[in-house]
């Protein structure tokens, strides 16, 4: 399973069911652990959101980070989607799917990556609000949670 | 020397650029002489001067001591904030 | 969302994407992590495997797993499908999904869900091999992963 | 004094007994007294005195000293293996 074929950066939604049997297909993997990161609605007041990215950089950021993943622990596959553009409160906005042999290894390079791409990755948010649009800051939480990497 | 700079999310909107081609003059050769002769254009560039933007040279995050050379493809952007 | 009605014992294949979008449902859900283990195919040479289970017990063990988890972490939905009777391999043994506000919360508890189901919910595995069936043995390693919520 | 006991697994299969009901004599009040009682059953029941054998008591996990009353349900079993 080829790792640069499975990172896409796309204005559709995916389906997790297909994704998580693409992974598995293989008849191999023990474990598939994934991440589905939401628009979230209900409290905020986010009536949508536009996310922008940097063509280019934005998908040779994911290869690198698919790679430094593959480098630490014995993967079996990964896919790693991530829309772009206008998208409503409860949208899926990014998918993060890793087969391993066995769970642990499966988790800790799921989390490793979407750590990575939190701040590494050439996206931005801009919500739209009943009181005009803004641009959504970075958290000093994600930096944290990549530190724990690092060390 | 030419190069293609390109400006992101909030800073694309504060500057009103998304993409230009400059010819830089000698001198300009990394990324921070960049920075500070493009803040030498006038108040309007402001934007740029704040901590937090981040620079990539060819699509690779950079210093202020990456250095930039002829063709090369240069952006400025805010915090990531994906995923 | 009563976590109590979202654990199911079944022999019945479960779909991954249904299961994802209930948890997200209520759009509140800024993130879901979800794990989902498979019977090994491939290198092994088991031709099939059947999970038992000691009824009562199970669901019971899995209420208190997912109790603990909630009472840890900020939790949106739980989500626990495991599997019994007679499996192939590539076949889907067990479905863990948590949603939560961020995603740390969401993989944290999602691990720790699925490091206790290993270690404390009565089910047992039997593998059917070309040279006859023998019982799955516990892996320490799967105990080494509990002891790191318990510090 | 009767109580339920259920075998699981490879014990299940080992002892050839999946579920009983049985009267406990006086002084049969624990899981280890429990134990040793079944095991003075004869050699067939050497399985249950392997150290890796777990114990329930009313579908909770138990320790040898944890009590067996009237009308519970004890369940022994080998080390769980899901997921």
């Amino acid at each position: 399973m080829s790792v640069e074929t499975n990172i896409a950066i796309q204005h559709e939604d995916f389906d997790v069911g297909i994704e998580v049997d693409a992974l598995s297909g293989t008849g191999v993997a023990g474990a598939v652990a994934t991440f589905v990161g939401f628009v979230r609605g209900g409290a905020d007041d986010v009536l949508a959101m536009t996310l922008e990215h940097y063509p280019g950089m934005t998908e040779r950021t994911l290869r690198d980070i698919v790679g430094l993943a593959q480098a630490r622990w014995f993967l079996l596959g990964v896919r790693v989607i991530h829309r772009v553009g206008r998208l409503l409160p409860g949208e899926r906005i990014v998918f993060v799917g890793v087969a391993g042999r066995h769970r642990g290894e499966a988790f800790a390079a799921c989390q490793f990556i979407m750590d990575y791409l939190k701040t590494q990755a050439p996206f931005w948010k801009k919500e739209e609000t009943a009181n005009g649009a803004r641009w959504v800051d970075a958290r000093d939480s994600d930096e944290a949670a990549l530190k724990q990497w690092q060390t | 020397m030419s190069i293609t700079i390109l400006y992101f999310a909030g800073l694309r909107e504060a500057l009103g650029v998304e993409r230009e081609l400059v010819d830089m003059p000698s001198g300009v050769n990394d990324v921070a002489s960049l920075r500070s002769w493009l803040l030498a254009r006038g108040a309007a560039w402001q934007p740029l001067s704040a901590p937090r933007i981040r620079a990539a040279v060819n699509q690779s995050l950079a210093s202020d001591a990456s250095v930039v050379a002829d063709g090369d493809e240069v952006a400025f952007f805010p915090p990531v904030t994906g995923g």
